[in-house]
């Protein structure tokens, strides 16, 4: 499963698609979150961090899959 | 509904898009690259989108305002890339009736659009650059 | 300050006018000639303005609305003369730091200019004319 | 003295500048009112109608004279 970054998850990243190893059992978007903040602690420093299931916001019981475009939304400052 | 992701704002496009002869107001909103933030100097900014999931976002929000008011038009056009000081980075630009509607529609606009639009701002001063919002 | 009468309104006028490196927000409302009024086709608009008077008075709006908000620049423009619906006006732009303050501005602007500068809107629909507002 | 006519209020005179009679004794805008709405009725159907001496709009108790601009200002409709 391959997972799009933007703006500071891909800093803290480095780099601009995170794969999931195979042998991890993530099922939901929940437990994508909690994958990351044991991957990459600067992650749970961040104000908010939102995932996106084929570019919707999803919630944490939204199940994932390989079919699925999923992205890290970071708290987000356009305008 | 005029909804753009671009490099280069161009600031005739919204204003030609929501003329009609049925509307009798327009109001526009421009957010524009400030010199300076929290004290400091800023050199430029640079903007990133999750275009697909942001064109679609900013097409929600046109939607509810078209349900929320009277409106005859709506523009919401965003600028990525890297921005000097003074460039324009955001219009937003709706025409109704009355007054009223296009001043209430556009404010609430530019206010969901920086709530809710995966856009992200990098701001680069003399010293060093942060991602706006990031941390508490 | 850009405070100006004109035959016909360029809308690329007043955001160039307003654009600067210090500000951060852009409010621009633009009012149009609608096709319709009260349920009758509008052919036609003529305005009239006591320029001198006028002038003096849009001045005193700009002023005041440095004096209550936190302003950059503005911008008001309007028309005299003959218009067709879709064409624009009146333009009233203001520029500050951040949004609160165009968008409270511009609003009050264009309010108070309907309220006291001494111009005047005659509409021509198929079978007569009025002077608009000028009976109970 | 000469007024100048805008709007409803020349359509109603039937030209832009009204002569005030030498004879006519009007000291105050209050008393150019008053002799207004004695020649012209349909100026007292208005909305309302204010009088701008020197381009300033002007109280009733305002002193009008020869050297100054003296305008009708019939309900105004800008914008």
């Amino acid at each position: 499963m391959e997972i799009l970054l933007f703006g500071i998850t891909r800093d803290i990243a480095g780099k601009a698609k995170l794969s999931i190893p195979a042998g991890e059992q993530l099922q939901t978007v929940g437990d994508l979150k909690v994958w990351l903040g044991q991957q990459y602690p600067a992650m749970q420093q961040l104000s908010s961090l939102a995932v996106a299931v084929d570019s919707e916001y999803a919630d944490d019981s939204m199940p994932i899959g390989n079919n699925s475009e999923i992205a890290l939304i970071p708290p987000v400052s356009g305008g | 509904m005029l909804i753009r992701i671009v490099e280069h704002i161009d600031l005739g496009e919204a204003p030609a898009y929501l003329g009609s002869e049925e509307t009798g107001a327009i109001n526009l909103f421009v957010g524009t690259v400030r010199n300076h933030s929290k004290g400091k100097k800023v050199l430029h900014l640079d903007f990133e989108a999750y275009e697909p999931m942001a064109l679609k976002e900013m097409e929600k929000l046109g939607l509810q305002a078209k349900q929320k008011w009277p409106l005859y038009e709506v523009a919401i056009i965003h600028a990525v890339g890297h921005k000097l000081p003074g460039q324009p980075v955001v219009v937003i630009g709706v025409s109704s009736a009355h007054r009223d509607a296009s001043f209430e529609a556009c404010r609430w606009l530019i206010d969901e659009l920086k709530r809710t639009v995966p856009i992200w701002k990098k701001e680069f001063y003399e010293d060093n650059s942060v991602w706006v919002n990031a941390h508490p």
